[in-house]
């Protein structure tokens, strides 16, 4: 069909490849097409069935009733108005926590800011659990030690109380907030990297003094990321048990999830429980109707195309007050929880506290020498959480990829796929997806794979999140360049999107491979005999009430986690826009 | 009449055929009914003011926007518009984007490479070829910085190498060499122009630089509010616009009004008839003329310039190459502008004649 | 004996079994698993270790799917088993075995479709550096008794099967009231009935009323942790075992329950744990409470608790809020 | 002597002082030695060619990057240098980026505003000199627009406007009006230069433009490899470059060699005498001169041209403003560009006369 074309064409000139007829030879459309399937069957699947279920009865037969008993109740009406107000506390926490480390260590001559950098890192480490205790430990009303060494400081005022109390709606927030922050800061840190400086000398040779040019353009410019951030941080407070349960339950304060949780008790209510979590889903698509008003026809380009180059800010002063504040929050956040782990990791009896004779390594020889499980649970913990990460990164990327850039039908909605897991508490998500994959046609029963597919399903909405917020930070002719020339769209992801998205696909992967080591409600469904995970032993432990190998275990998980994620930040290697001096 | 430099000496076949394309964003039409025809092997350039629609007519060229009406073939296939659409990547072009869209994460060698390895051209061959393009572009002792660590002009000559290197057949530039000094451009104008010649590029050209477009087209396509003004060799477009905007873009000139009767023009103020060049023009009192500040003369002592009258100095500035001068018809009407060399000096308020050489005269309306 | 080892053959040829566990944590289900493959080569015990809700969500999921995973199901709801046995998916199956444990963990169902596998009791905790042991409380009524006001720890019903149980035994002891003297005497309530042993030990509440195996083990490592048994009697906590009706490896299902209920193995293993031996006069490890420890126990029977909990959990939720 | 336009009619105090500033990139030296004094209200170009150090320069004036050596200061007071450095935002500059560094997330008018806003401009007035700099730069109906949806002529002109509107105390302008067509060009230098003259901003002027830079400048600093080569008025740099390369680097040049003899320059090859314009010059066999294009004339016939003897063309090109000859003088020696207006046509191979304006003549080595 060339022949016309190629007879007079010189020979000089390149092989013509315009015989493509058919659009279906275009691989890049064949992998974002099985993306979409893969997502349906991940997510459509379970959410489906779940929604399916929230309208049947018992029998099986069609009914409002669900939604009636689930939510007719005012009781439980106001643990979904609790669960909702948690939300928006925990994620304002969270912000105030996250953004201004973010600035800090991305944009700022802040001193120590790889240290803050791991500091905020190895609060995410922390399994929520242990430092749900530690917390307990810290600012219990009675005996924490923060009020034990307030009321040595200050002296008590009447009663016997410290004025600090984890048992409250405020205490919940707070240790929600300390454990969930790292996503904000990771999520922002990220995006801030992308950010070429001159945007900001732009701000501040027109008068912008640094706060101002901090909050005039640059973390507009970074809020995609922070909304996006912010979504999952509101949905995931609001869909969480773990740490809740620990401190909601004895503070007296009802929630969805504890709810939720009650529906489970005997007798059964699974199509209650699942029309009690409709709202959090409607709450999902309401979350992502805000997010596309907020961020609307705005531009957030920040990788032109046109070299661009990254300065730390000198923030004069400034930076000193920042550095109190960074070390403030890794204090709280790791120092002081972490302390109190190892102390308790390295102890006889946890409940004597510092004491002499009550130190040993017994608990650790026990892990590694004794314990049946736990080497095992382990190694399989490195290896689900690692290749969940894996994939989520390179799915994540490319769902966003396709939705930001339009490329597959229905944006939209396959955007709301990509984050309504989140929105589904943990356990019924996990009996969905029990149902859909242990048994035939699929017949993962008990295997690693279904723990890997079930750890994606949940956390994909992170990694396509914060992909999406990343794309939307590169000039699209960065792309056109490519195809321009002959590259496909794989190409596209493979040599421009993945290597300028470096630093925020490495930090998807460390996030997720962190939450997956701590991921329990799944987890704790659908682990066999030889898929066990080192959250859910710490799980047993608990219930063993065996918290100094659990200290142990945790200190080592920390250890592990710490060594991925410094491994990580090796791989994402030199800066190209950090502007050698 | 000159001989016209830079004709087009290539095969008559069409390789990019543009059929009335329209694109809309919302309600605003950004072009227009826009239908270009480049033969294989030409060099058409695309000029109009900022924001008339040339980029947006070289990336629905590229295949990266879609027609809102029309089609585009290329070598007699349809490669965008309703019904098939050919993807960026398999329509063998390549383009320089305004924003040079390099890649911040690639050394200058890498970004210049990446076509030819996108095509899988055997490494050794590849390297000896981004070698080469390197140095035309001046670029070879800088080949492993990064972009950040380059000056704004090195940059645009990356996307020049980058776009260049890989022998596309149809080549888009969109303003390649607006952040070059004159020297450079003038240089780099010409590679493209050997390059394009050498393997026969197709090559659409944005530029905004007259004088470059002039040297460097077969063809100019002046594009005003996303319509086609004029499609003309460089000659013609400057010697015979065809409407007063295309007479005002291309070049200085003076638009005025003048009588046309019996073949010759009379502008209002003057009494010298200047015979007019086209032919089809009928007589008319409201005529709008175009005509060349540098066709007009200030005296009378110039080979084949036609005596119009006389005129009095207005104002004058000091151009370096030349005087401008403005200076008023005696008899009244429209200001002309006058260039004259430096030698040539005449103070504000002194009278002289002016005369003209007839093929700057233009009628345009 | 020789029933037995024509029951090892059997189960040989089946070579393995899987067993849904929730009243022991993976490390000791491992063990059991180990010690009991050591007992009987040849066969493999896969052990699934969740929690009771997780374990019966799991059999509904296997069942709707109609695929048999589960041989064995150890839970520590009751509930469960009336429910399954009303099914019918339970096997009916007396192991010989029974006839060795105690008295009162026997014929837990008259029909013979789940036995006690395991015992745990609930009584009072204190911190000893709290609390002298003359002033400890030695009632479960010491609990409204307004000297612990502030001071106390209970579990919460509606999250932990145990503190149904207890609960449904603190009604039939002091009537529907009591819960709101309880909520008035503002006890930290937690969402396991552990929660309320880790609360005695970090000194945050002094007194407690929680698991004593737990806190005597907690104790024996140094912790400032003390049991008492009160008057009325510690509350007994069931855990069955049954063997599903559909199980894939029956044999070894019911070898596996000979062993489960009337092993040495397990006793010892129990005792090393610091768990209740079922064996009828079994003494258990020093510092924790026997069956024979006490002159009463208290524990509701299976229909009693299955009817009861929903009540309380009413009637605790009324009174506390939550 | 015409008399020189734009000439700095400001008063003599130094608004902006550059002493000895130095820029290493490693042990690459972008800027070397250089200083620089500017008056207040004074308006200086840095021409260069690419990559030379002219953005670089910039961005230490305005305090973005730090100096290697030397220092800045600004109404007599350090700004910039060891010891003393004030913050980019303390300075009262403002600046257009060569890449734009408009915000994406800020409409057109929300730009150009954010400087008024963060000095805390009442919010009428803020608006209604928005709207005002926005007609100035034509933008006025895309308020509203977000810069995505922006041709790139039309970027630039927010960034433009944005760096107007303040009205700073220094105006730094990197290649401001790189991306616009000609006419548009013009015009905004005009408004450059009309703003900056009602306010009396200090500024520096980054263009590869040449005439824009002749017309719009008080004076022209030419850099090349980091350093100062000439500083002077475009008369001056253009009639009396000092250096060869910034004869050939402003406007075309004939880089010829010459003999020097009582105050006479004779080229090689011809016989004409052209008096030195330069005082400064003494005896020598071996100088290089600069003859600008457009003072040398094919014939004799042009007023106050010095006749130098006769040549042959060797080649040619039409340009569309004028003729470019390549003519050899018939006794040898180094071939000469002449420009010839459109109406004067030699053939190749012919011979003519040569003239030669002495004014475009000047002694560079
Ligand atoms: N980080 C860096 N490391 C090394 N060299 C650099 C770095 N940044 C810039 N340069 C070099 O410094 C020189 C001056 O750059 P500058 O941007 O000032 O040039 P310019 O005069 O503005 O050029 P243009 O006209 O092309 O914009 C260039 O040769 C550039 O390659
Ligand atoms: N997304 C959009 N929505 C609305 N209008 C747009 C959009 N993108 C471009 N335009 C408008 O389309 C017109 C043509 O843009 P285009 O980029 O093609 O201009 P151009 O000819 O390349 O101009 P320049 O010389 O300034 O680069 C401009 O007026 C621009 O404002
Ligand atoms: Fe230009
Ligand atoms: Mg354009
Ligand atoms: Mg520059």
């Amino acid at each position: 069909m060339l022949s016309a074309s190629e007879a007079v064409a010189p020979q000089s000139a390149q092989p013509v490849r315009m015989a493509v007829p058919s659009r279906l030879a275009d691989p890049a459309l064949w992998l974002f097409g099985i993306l979409v399937v893969a997502l349906v069957l991940l997510v459509a699947n379970p959410i489906l069935r779940l929604v399916w279920d929230s309208f049947s009865s018992a029998d099986g037969g069609a009914t409002l009733r669900n939604y009636t008993s689930g939510l007719g109740r005012s009781r439980n009406l106001q643990a979904l108005l609790n669960s909702l107000y948690l939300g928006g506390a925990v994620t304002v926490l969270a912000l105030a926590l996250g953004v201004p480390l973010a600035l800090a260590v991305s944009r700022t001559n802040m001193p120590c800011r790889n240290l803050t950098h791991m500091g905020v890192l190895a609060a995410f480490v922390m399994p929520n659990f242990l430092g749900a205790i530690a917390w307990i430990l810290l600012a219990g009303p009675n005996a924490g030690w923060l009020n034990r060494l307030w009321l040595e400081v200050f002296g008590g005022a009447g009663d016997d109380r410290g004025p600090f109390n984890i048992y409250s709606f405020w205490g919940l927030a707070f240790v929600i907030a300390l454990y969930t922050f790292p996503l904000i800061y990771v999520f922002t840190k990220s995006a801030l990297d992308l950010i070429s400086t001159e945007l900001e000398d732009a701000a501040s040779i027109h008068g912008a003094g640094k706060f101002r040019t901090l909050t005039r353009v640059t973390l507009p410019l970074v809020m995609p990321s922070i909304v996006g951030a912010a979504i999952l941080i509101f949905l995931e407070s609001v869909a969480l048990y773990g740490t809740p349960a620990l401190i909601a339950i004895p503070a007296g304060i009802n929630l969805a999830t504890t709810q939720i949780v009650s529906f489970f008790e005997y007798p059964l209510r699974v199509e209650q429980a699942a029309a009690f979590s409709m709202p959090i889903l409607v709450l999902t698509v309401v979350m992502l109707w805000v997010q596309r008003r907020l961020l609307s026809r705005k531009g957030f380009v920040s990788v032109s195309g046109k070299g661009g180059e990254r300065r730390p800010f000198d923030i004069g002063w400034w930076k000193w007050p920042l550095l109190a504040y960074a070390a403030l929050v890794s204090l709280l956040t790791v120092v002081m929880p972490l302390a109190i782990l190892v102390l308790a990791s390295l102890s006889k009896a946890w409940g004597r506290g510092v004491a002499k004779g009550n130190i040993t390594l017994a608990n650790y020889y026990d892990i590694f020498f004794q314990q049946l499980t736990v080497r095992e649970a382990i190694v399989n913990t490195v290896l689900y959480s690692g290749a969940t990460a894996l994939v989520c990164v390179l799915m994540g990327l490319c769902v966003a990829y396709a939705v930001q850039r339009r490329i597959t039908p229905w944006p939209g909605v396959v955007q709301f796929l990509a984050l309504a897991p989140v929105a589904v508490p943990g356990l019924i998500l996990a009996i969905g997806l029990y149902a859909a994959y242990a048994g035939p046609p699929f017949s993962l029963y008990g295997t690693g794979t279904l723990i890997v597919v079930a750890f994606t399903t949940r956390f994909l909405p992170i990694a396509v999140t914060a992909c999406a917020a990343a794309v939307r930070s590169l000039n699209p002719e960065l792309e056109e360049a490519v195809r321009v020339l002959g590259g496909g769209r794989i190409t596209v992801l493979a040599r421009v999107v993945f290597p300028l998205l470096k630093t925020t696909l490495v930090g998807v992967f460390i996030l997720v491979f962190v939450i997956c080591t701590k991921e329990l409600s799944t987890a704790v469904f659908l682990t066999g005999p030889a898929s066990r995970v080192v959250s859910v032993l710490t799980l047993d432990l608990s219930e063993q009430g065996n918290y100094e190998t659990l200290a142990a275990m945790g200190v080592v998980l920390v250890v592990i986690t710490t060594l991925v994620v410094a491994a990580g930040m090796r791989i994402a290697g030199r800066d190209f826009m950090l502007r050698r001096p | 009449m000159p001989n016209m430099p830079n004709m087009p000496n290539t095969s008559n076949m069409s390789k990019l055929h543009l059929k009335h394309i329209h694109k809309n964003y919302g309600t605003t039409a950004v072009v227009n009914d826009l239908s270009l025809e480049l033969r294989q092997g030409e060099l058409v350039t695309l000029l109009g003011p900022s924001g008339c629609g040339k980029t947006t007519t070289l990336r629905m060229i590229a295949g990266f926007i879609e027609l809102t009406a029309g089609s585009i073939e290329m070598n007699g296939q349809q490669i965008s518009g309703a019904g098939r659409t050919v993807p960026p990547e398999h329509r063998g072009m390549s383009m320089i984007f305004q924003s040079y869209a390099i890649w911040p994460n690639m050394t200058v060698a890498e970004n210049v490479g990446f076509g030819l390895d996108v095509r899988r051209t055997p490494a050794a061959e590849s390297k000896r070829r981004v070698g080469e393009m390197l140095e035309v572009v001046h670029l070879g002792h800088l080949a492993h910085r990064y972009p950040a660590e380059l000056s704004g002009g090195q940059q645009q000559r990356v996307a020049l190498a980058r776009a260049m290197v890989v022998r596309p057949e149809v080549l888009l530039l969109d303003e390649p060499l607006s952040n070059l000094d004159a020297n450079l451009r003038e240089e780099m104008a010409n590679e493209i122009r050997r390059l394009h010649d050498e393997f026969r590029f197709t090559t659409v050209y944005v530029t905004h630089d007259q004088s470059e477009a002039m040297t460097i087209s077969d063809r100019i396509a002046v594009l005003n509010l996303g319509r086609l003004e004029q499609i003309d060799t460089p000659w013609n477009l400057y010697n015979r616009p065809h409407t007063p905007f295309v007479a005002g873009f291309i070049g200085r000139t003076n638009l005025v009004s003048a009588t046309l009767r019996a073949g010759c023009i009379t502008l209002d103020g003057l009494h010298g008839e200047v015979p007019i060049q086209d032919e089809a023009a009928r007589d008319r009192a409201d005529a709008r003329v175009s005509i060349r500040p540098q066709s007009l003369y200030l005296g009378t002592d110039v080979l084949g310039a036609l005596p119009m009258g006389r005129v009095a100095v207005v104002s004058r500035t000091y151009l370096g190459e030349y005087w401008d001068y403005v200076v008023r018809p005696l008899g009244g009407g429209d200001t002309l502008k006058v260039h004259a060399p430096p030698s040539s000096v005449l103070e504000i308020g002194h009278e002289s004649a002016l005369s003209v050489d007839p093929r700057g005269v233009a009628v345009v309306s | 004996q020789t029933s037995l080892d024509a029951l090892h053959e059997a189960a040989k040829k089946e070579g393995e079994l899987t067993w849904y566990i929730v009243y022991l944590p993976s490390e000791d289900a491992e063990l059991m698993s180990r010690t009991f493959t050591a007992r009987y080569p040849g066969v493999k015990v896969n052990v699934v270790r969740t929690t009771a809700q997780v374990a019966f969500q799991r059999l509904n999921q296997d069942l709707k799917a109609k695929t048999a995973n589960c041989d064995v199901f150890s839970s520590t709801d009751i509930a469960h088993y009336l429910d399954l046995k009303k099914r019918k998916l339970l096997m009916k199956y007396v192991p010989a075995a029974s006839a060795t444990m105690d008295k009162r963990l026997q014929n837990l169902d008259p029909d013979g479709y789940y036995h006690v596998a395991s015992v745990a009791m609930v009584g009072l905790v204190y911190n000893t550096q709290k609390v002298k042991a003359a002033d400890a409380p030695k009632s479960w009524n010491d609990l409204v008794d307004p000297k612990w006001r502030g001071l106390a720890s209970v579990g919460h019903p509606g999250f932990s099967g145990f503190v149904g149980v207890w609960a449904i035994e603190m009604r039939k002891l002091y009537g529907d009231g009591w819960f709101k003297k309880l909520a008035a005497n503002k006890p930290q309530v937690g969402r396991s009935i552990i929660d309320t042993v880790t609360t005695v030990t970090s000194g945050e509440r002094s007194i407690g009323a929680g698991p004593i195996n737990l806190a005597a083990m907690m104790a024996e490592k140094g912790n400032p942790l003390a049991i008492v048994a009160p008057k009325e009697g510690p509350v007994l906590m069931l855990s069955p075992s049954a063997v599903m009706a559909n199980a894939p490896h029956p044999n070894a299902s019911k070898l596996f329950m000979e062993w489960l209920l009337g092993s040495e193995d397990v006793d010892k293993l129990s005792i090393d744990r610091f768990g209740v031996p079922k064996r009828a006069g079994a003494k258990p490890r020093p510092g924790v409470l026997g069956l024979d420890d006490s002159k009463t126990a208290l524990r509701p029977d299976p229909q009693e608790s299955v009817d009861g909990v929903p009540e309380v959990i009413d009637l605790w939720r009324d009174a506390f809020g939550v």
